[in-house]
């Protein structure tokens, strides 16, 4: 009863649990031999959905209809504009990195200018939002693919100490996304924003202030994002952001934050991220068609978040 | 209502029900009988159990252990909808309409059996009669989407649903604190309609915190503590005092109005003009908001509030605090504990370099729980384990609690029960005389006498300023008719 | 003066202004669009969004929301172009099973309390999955019956306009008239108050999910009606459109506020708005982005009615 | 003379480099003929998101503002029929290419997909007279180009059943979903011997490659820059030998001047085929050398090469 007690209180373990199942199940077709190599691409590539759900997880815990759907575009065009402007140029990282983190801000003033000026749900805004993002990536490069500085592309796909670079960055925006959202005032605005608009208005905090923040950290994160992951793969692509808009959404989720808002947790997107991934891989490893492998996905989506959530007590 | 030969068996009857949230015993054996044709006043301290037992009664809650039997016979498998059958309706005590809805779609919801075709014509109909009925000049059109109502007129279309017949005629009306958003003159009206109901064979549980209500209409009154019965007897067998005294809460004599300060020295702290007279608030002062309810205090509140209060930006020193009237719309975070409820306004000065001081928050809680009396064990537990009442003593802590020096006070005591009310106005007056500045709007007159100055609202503008003496219950009543003659 | 229009009035009032304005541009920019043949043309792909948007309202009237919408339509779109041009009955029968599957759908989510979002992510990637192993290419064929519905010449008005127009009058009265419609918006309005009227909002939510689903089958069979075959991935835009065009309409996403009549012009809205572009000749760096910029326009245009209605309103 | 005729190209997706490739080439080819003078318009349309609905309704469109041709990349080979059959109705010429349709009324100009994929097992079947594991990335689950391909490749596996195909993975023609889903294969996978591609994906599948100490396989690369960049630097670095192969954005133009030879009343067969574009290890420098950086290895067509297409299919 009380280990029950226990884990209802900490959502986020339901995703680890599923992680480790999945994980088990894989490793053991091979006799556990690609065990470290499947933990590592695993460490490596959830690194990227951390860090744009933690992005996404400050929005959606804003409270119900908030939610950013410009990730993907933000991604996109922060990682054309980088590449772009360091063009080859070890030189250049730095302010490569300032124009990508630059343009997120862009986006997230522009989103939320969307928001606040014509009142519009974030979820039509951010998606309009989205379109012109992407149109102005088109515009930059025309898609061309331009390498990353050799020692950009060495960093992110090099390890230290056996965990991967990427690994290492995520598991710095998660320490800090907690400090922010467990220890600090701006994490409890946001909480209290989420449950209650109008109350916490009423309370004296900033509310457009706030709102506007975390629309901006989101945007910021998915540059961010954008940078690294462009520098990763050995280019920007158009279309390289499409995945992360579901991935962003789902790992803020199977992680245990409340979609109704004011209740998140950061250790459940790591626990989700590595989940995704590894779903995909056992599903490949056991040589699942599309079909088959996009159902199990589903279901077991579904799975994590019936197990994860029992019915709240209710008010009489 | 037909009048029927009175019966000689209870409508409902609850034998020895046990309930209990957690370690919150809410219910603790308590039996009682409604009987046909009687008004039963129920009272109590806030959190003594009278919104649980009456959601035993209307079979929303089972209790652990007990029975529920009706006209003699015991009721097996008892719930919402043997309830309704049995002629069971209840005004709860928060507002419970779906305000996306007409008056007429409420109706439907509300009255299960009502379907078929034409079934709008009729509900309209319903409510239309049942409104004519109690509240004559309502002025509430079926077609209205109830979002669009003020707070009244809601919860007069609750009553009046709840007084409606659609099939089943209402045996047992049970209202639960229903004259708290109402103004005087409704809150009669309310009255005098149970007392009609009542006289043709209906029975009313009636809760609320305003005892002389309860002492004029009802028959029996039963006072509740700590979820039990600790006293049941007929109206005339109470007065006020033994009433206090039955709650537990020691009487502490009617609150004067205090004695009059001269403040037209005092620095103005708080202007505002609007179509009417204009505001003004000095430091140190209670100033009061009266009037018929509806009439533009709250938007008067909030307008104060928002112009003085960041939203982009925190603000170093904060210029008005807020204490919410409508505590699930703007006043409490529901996920978060009673802790965290109370310290959300104050945090700026609990926080160091972005971080929150988390000892120094318990450390001012704790405080704050001695100061007022939050009855909980724990100030970790979560909000809604409170009692309506301690969770708005909660929000009134939170404001005083911050440094502002105007607190605006959007009827805060609904709900309240009497003891912590007069623990409140004392620390108000405390707080007053020490210089800050309280704007209060309540729909109470008794608490509107409390102010130093109070203007009185009609149709969305000031319409009279009242100093010292000239705050009076007669006069603030004439001044908010007045304009409905001019 | 008392001049005092029911809110659900002015809620249509809106979107149908935005709708006339836009029409105008069009017909401005491309006079041949005024024509049997040529609304026909600007409008006939509105009527599966119009179908699928109904959908998403009737799942937003409860205070859920559908993001498999699209996967869904996308599937039924597939059954109906392979077992219903083949095996009609299989094909009925598979309808109506993932009919129920909907309405099982709301059972689970509220009796466990579930956030639709997710629940409704998982399932978008199950219904692709299983529309990839019906069809893992695009083909299959479009039954007679939906091809002679979606391609039929009624006199004077086109079929698009009459479908639209039906479409919102069955989704009125269902949602707006009957006391089934009153019950599922009160679930959204205040689903406490309606569980203690005694009603059941397990069966209320599973009612809303089940026509859903229903309005979205017709939104996949009406769609192949006009594709004549289908693809896996054929509808996948309909979630993010659907839910676009309730709000274009007027609906909110909680408070069970919504408006079947806006949502049918939100949906038309939409399609009509994809026209004005092509018509506008933008370079096609910016055609994404001016999908973009005229949802901002559009929505633009419903804030500033929006105001000025308040304004009248507080006169 | 078509002089006076306007020509609209519907395109379903811009969202990668062959499809930016494609407009840039119809841009500039298209524009050269306009102000030439040789047809009076031809403006290029691109669908927000790569669907069959949106690309049909963009159809209907340009029926109601009367192009006289429509050059069509379709994002389904039926699910545009009825689109396709209105125009034709209304006197449209609709030419169709790379992603074809199959409406009889419509031309199409068609690339060999499944050859494209056969052709690949036939190369490593030379390569490897010995046979081997392979792993097979894909496209986008759905779409016919994905199963055109595949389809290609598992008839080659089977003509040649020395291989044998280990794992299968879907890249949706993305860099880095290519390499996530390799990197997240690989670990449960025996050695690998070569990595049969659909174009695009062969530098994220090297990449996840050299992140484990797996010896590098034979990767069949889509004759983007980065993928014979990497070639390049591997060849010179170790001899390292593959093939690349993939369809030249350019056939957009060759779509166009058929079009304009149909406007101009000439008659042209309704089937039409393009050779797919391949570069081999010695023709690998003049391939890189030819392609622009960041972009696909590209070849645009004039009015003469449309004329010689059209000749040989007589
Ligand atoms: N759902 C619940 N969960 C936990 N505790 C509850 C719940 N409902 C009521 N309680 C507790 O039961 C006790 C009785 O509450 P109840 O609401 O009946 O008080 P009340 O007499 O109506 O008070 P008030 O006058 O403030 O409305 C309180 O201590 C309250 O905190
Ligand atoms: N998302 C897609 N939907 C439909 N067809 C596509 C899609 N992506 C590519 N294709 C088609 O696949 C074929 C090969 O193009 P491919 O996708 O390999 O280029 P690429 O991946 O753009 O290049 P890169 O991603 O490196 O920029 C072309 O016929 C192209 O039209
Ligand atoms: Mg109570
Ligand atoms: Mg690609």
């Amino acid at each position: 009863m009380k280990a029950v007690h226990l884990l209802a209180a900490k959502p986020w373990i339901w995703s680890w649990l599923a992680a480790a199942v999945v994980w088990t199940a894989t490793v053991a077709v091979t006799g556990g031999a690609g065990a470290f190599g499947l933990t590592q691409a695993a460490l490596t590539f959830a690194a990227f959905s951390v860090i744009v759900g933690t992005g996404q997880m400050f929005v959606i815990t804003l409270g119900p209809g908030n939610i950013d759907l410009s990730v993907p575009a933000t991604m996109t065009l922060a990682g054309t504009v980088a590449l772009k402007l360091m063009n080859v140029d070890n030189g250049m990282i730095a302010p490569g990195l300032v124009v990508a983190l630059a343009i997120g801000i862009a986006v997230g003033v522009g989103n939320y200018g969307l928001i606040k000026l014509l009142r519009i749900p974030p979820i039509i805004a951010t998606l309009a939002m989205s379109f012109i993002v992407q149109s102005a990536a088109i515009w930059t490069n025309r898609g061309l693919r331009i390498k990353p500085p050799s020692l950009l592309a060495e960093f992110t796909t090099s390890s230290t100490f056996a965990i991967p670079n990427m690994a290492i960055v995520a598991l710095l925006v998660a320490v800090i996304a907690w400090v922010l959202l467990e220890k600090s005032l701006y994490g409890r605005w946001i909480l209290a924003i989420g449950q209650s608009m109008a109350a916490a208005r009423m309370a004296g905090i900033p509310v457009d202030g706030t709102r506007f923040a975390t629309y901006v950290l989101c945007a910021v994160l998915a540059a961010l994002c954008g940078y690294l992951l462009a520098c990763f793969s050995g280019g920007a692509a158009l279309n390289m952001g499409a995945e992360y808009l579901l991935m962003s959404i789902a790992v803020v989720v199977i992680g245990g934050t409340s979609v109704a808002g004011g209740d998140s947790n950061v250790p459940g997107i790591w626990g989700a991220s590595l989940f995704l991934f590894l779903v995909v891989s056992m599903l490949n490893t056991y040589g699942l068609g599309a079909g088959f492998r996009l159902i199990m996905t589903g279901l077991i989506i579904i799975g994590v978040i019936v197990v994860a959530s029992g019915r709240r007590a209710r008010q009489p | 209502m037909t009048h029927k030969t009175a019966p000689a068996h209870p409508i409902i009857e609850v034998e020895d029900a046990r309930i209990s949230f957690g370690a919150v015993r809410a219910l603790d054996g308590v039996s009682l009988a409604i009987m046909p044709g009687e008004c039963v006043g129920l009272v109590g301290h806030n959190g003594a159990g009278k919104s649980t037992i009456v959601n035993v009664i209307n079979g929303g809650l089972t209790p652990d252990t007990g029975r529920v039997a009706s006209n003699g016979g015991a009721l097996e498998r008892y719930g919402i909808n043997v309830a309704r059958a049995h002629g069971v309706r209840c005004v709860f005590q928060e507002l419970s309409l779906c305000p996306n809805l007409t008056v007429a779609e409420n109706v439907r919801i509300m009255h299960r059996n009502l379907g078929g075709a034409g079934w709008r014509g009729r509900a309209r109909r319903i409510i239309g009669e049942s409104l004519d009925r109690i509240f004559p000049d309502h002025g509430i059109d079926g077609d209205e989407t109830v979002g669009t109502l003020s707070i009244a007129e809601r919860q007069m279309v609750e009553i009046a649903m709840a007084f409606s017949d659609a099939g089943t005629p209402p045996r047992l009306v049970i209202l639960d604190e229903p004259t708290s958003s109402l103004d005087a003159s409704l809150a009669r009206q309310m009255l005098t309609h149970v007392r009609r109901f009542v006289e043709a064979g209906g029975a009313v549980i009636f809760i609320s915190h305003i005892l002389h209500e309860i002492l004029a209409t009802a028959d029996r009154i039963i006072v509740m503590k700590d979820g039990r019965i600790v006293a049941e007897r007929p109206a005339g067998g109470f007065d006020a005092n033994s009433l206090f005294e039955a709650m537990g809460s020691v009487a502490k004599g009617a609150a004067a109005r205090r004695q009059n300060r001269d403040l037209a020295a005092a620095p103005i702290v708080l202007r505002q003009t609007g179509s009417g007279l204009p505001f003004t608030a000095r430091e140190g002062e209670i100033v009061g908001l009266a009037g018929l309810s509806g009439h533009g205090q709250t938007e008067m509140l909030l307008k104060l509030h928002a112009l003085r209060s960041g939203n982009w930006r925190p603000r170093r020193d904060p210029a008005v605090a807020f204490v919410a009237g409508d505590r699930r719309l703007n006043g409490i975070f529901e996920l978060w504990s009673i802790l965290k409820n109370l310290s959300v306004a104050s945090l700026g000065d609990l926080t160091r370099h972005g971080l929150v001081d988390e000892k120094a928050e318990e450390a001012r809680a704790e405080s704050w729980k001695a100061r007022i009396e939050i009855r909980t064990q724990s100030m970790a537990n979560p909000v809604l384990s409170l009692s309506g009442g301690n969770q708005q003593k909660v929000l009134f802590a939170r404001a005083l609690s911050t440094r502002a020096p105007v607190v605006l006070m959007d009827d805060p005591m609904r709900g309240v029960d009497v003891g912590t009310k007069q623990e409140v106005y004392r620390i108000i007056r405390s707080e007053a005389e020490a210089g800050r500045t309280f704007v209060w709007y309540s729909t109470e007159m008794e608490e509107v006498c409390l102010c130093d100055r109070v203007y009185v609202f009609r149709e969305g503008a000031i319409v009279a300023e009242l100093d010292g003496d000239e705050v009076s219950e007669k006069n603030i009543l004439a001044a908010s008719f007045q304009g409905a003659a001019a | 003066m008392n001049l005092r229009l029911p809110s659900e009035t002015v809620r249509l009032l809106i979107p149908a202004l935005s709708l006339t304005a836009l029409l105008a541009a069009v017909f401005w920019l491309q006079p041949r669009a005024m024509s049997y043949i040529g609304l026909n043309l600007l409008f006939n792909l509105a009527v599966p969004i119009a179908l699928a948007t109904i959908a998403q309202m009737l799942i937003m009237a409860v205070n859920n929301l559908d993001l498999s919408m699209g996967a869904f339509v996308s599937f039924v779109a597939c059954v109906a172009a392979t077992f219903l041009h083949d095996t009609p009955l299989l094909g009925w029968l598979i309808l109506l099973a993932a009919i129920a599957a909907y309405a099982a759908l709301g059972v689970i989510i509220h009796l466990r309390d579930l956030p639709s979002i997710v629940v409704t992510l998982g399932m978008s990637f199950v219904w692709t999955g299983l529309a990839v192993l019906l069809l893992p290419a695009p083909g299959g064929q479009a039954p007679e019956w939906a091809r002679w519905l979606m391609t039929a010449k009624p006199p004077l008005v086109p079929m698009a306009i009459v479908a639209s127009i039906l479409i919102a009058l069955v989704g009125h009265l269902i949602v707006m008239r009957s006391s089934f419609g009153v019950l599922v918006r009160g679930v959204g309005g205040n689903e406490r108050s309606v569980e203690r009227a005694g009603w059941s909002v397990l069966a209320a939510r599973a009612g809303a999910y089940g026509l859903a689903g229903a309005f979205a089958v017709a939104a996949g069979i009406a769609l192949v009606g006009l594709t004549t075959s289908a693809d896996a991935n054929i509808a996948l835009r309909y979630t993010l459109l659907s839910i676009a065009g309730v709000i274009l309409g007027g609906g909110e996403f909680v408070g069970g506020r919504v408006s079947p009549i806006g949502a049918v012009i939100g949906a038309l809205t939409l399609t009509l708005a994809g026209s004005f572009l092509s018509f506008l000749r933008i370079s096609p760096d910016w055609q994404i982005g001016a999908q973009g910029a005229i949802l901002v326009i559009v929505l633009a245009l419903r804030l500033l009615l929006n105001r000025l209605e308040n304004r009248e309103r507080r006169r | 003379d078509t002089s006076d005729k306007t020509i609209a190209l519907s395109n379903n997706y811009a969202g990668n480099s062959w499809r930016q490739a494609m407009l840039t080439s119809w841009n500039k080819v298209t524009g050269q003929a306009v102000a030439d003078g040789v047809v009076a318009a031809a403006d290029a349309f691109t669908t927000a998101e790569n669907q069959v609905t949106e690309q049909a309704a963009q159809i209907q469109n340009m029926i109601l503002q009367g192009y006289d041709a429509i050059v069509l990349n379709a994002a389904s080979p039926e699910g545009l029929n009825g689109a396709v059959k209105e125009a034709c109705d209304a006197g449209i010429v609709v030419v169709s290419f790379d992603g074809i349709v199959t409406e009889p009324c419509a031309w199409r100009i068609a690339v060999d997909f499944h050859e494209m994929g056969r052709s690949q097992i036939e190369y490593l079947a030379g390569r490897l007279p010995d046979g081997g594991n392979l792993l097979e990335i894909r496209g986008l689950a759905g779409v016919f180009v994905d199963d055109e391909i595949s389809g290609g490749i598992h008839a080659g596996v089977e003509e040649h059943p020395q291989f044998e195909i280990v794992g299968s993975v879907h890249g949706d023609w993305a860099q880095d979903v290519a390499q996530k889903a390799v990197a997240g294969i690989l670990p449960s996978l025996p050695k690998i011997d070569a990595v049969v591609t659909q174009g695009g994906d062969g530098y994220g599948a090297a990449q996840a490659f050299a992140a484990t100490d797996r010896e590098m396989p034979i990767i069949i690369m889509g004759n983007r820059h980065d993928e014979l960049t990497w070639w390049k630097e591997q060849k010179d670095a170790n001899g390292y030998e593959t093939m690349s192969v993939s369809i030249a954005p350019g056939v957009s133009t060759l779509a166009f001047w058929v079009a304009q030879q149909i406007l101009d009343g000439k008659e042209v067969p309704k089937d039409l085929t393009v050779p797919f574009l391949r570069i081999d290890q010695d023709n690998l420098e003049e391939g890189l050398a030819n392609t622009e950086p960041g972009g696909v290895a590209n070849i645009e067509y004039s009015q003469e090469d449309a004329l010689e297409v059209i000749q040989a299919a007589m």
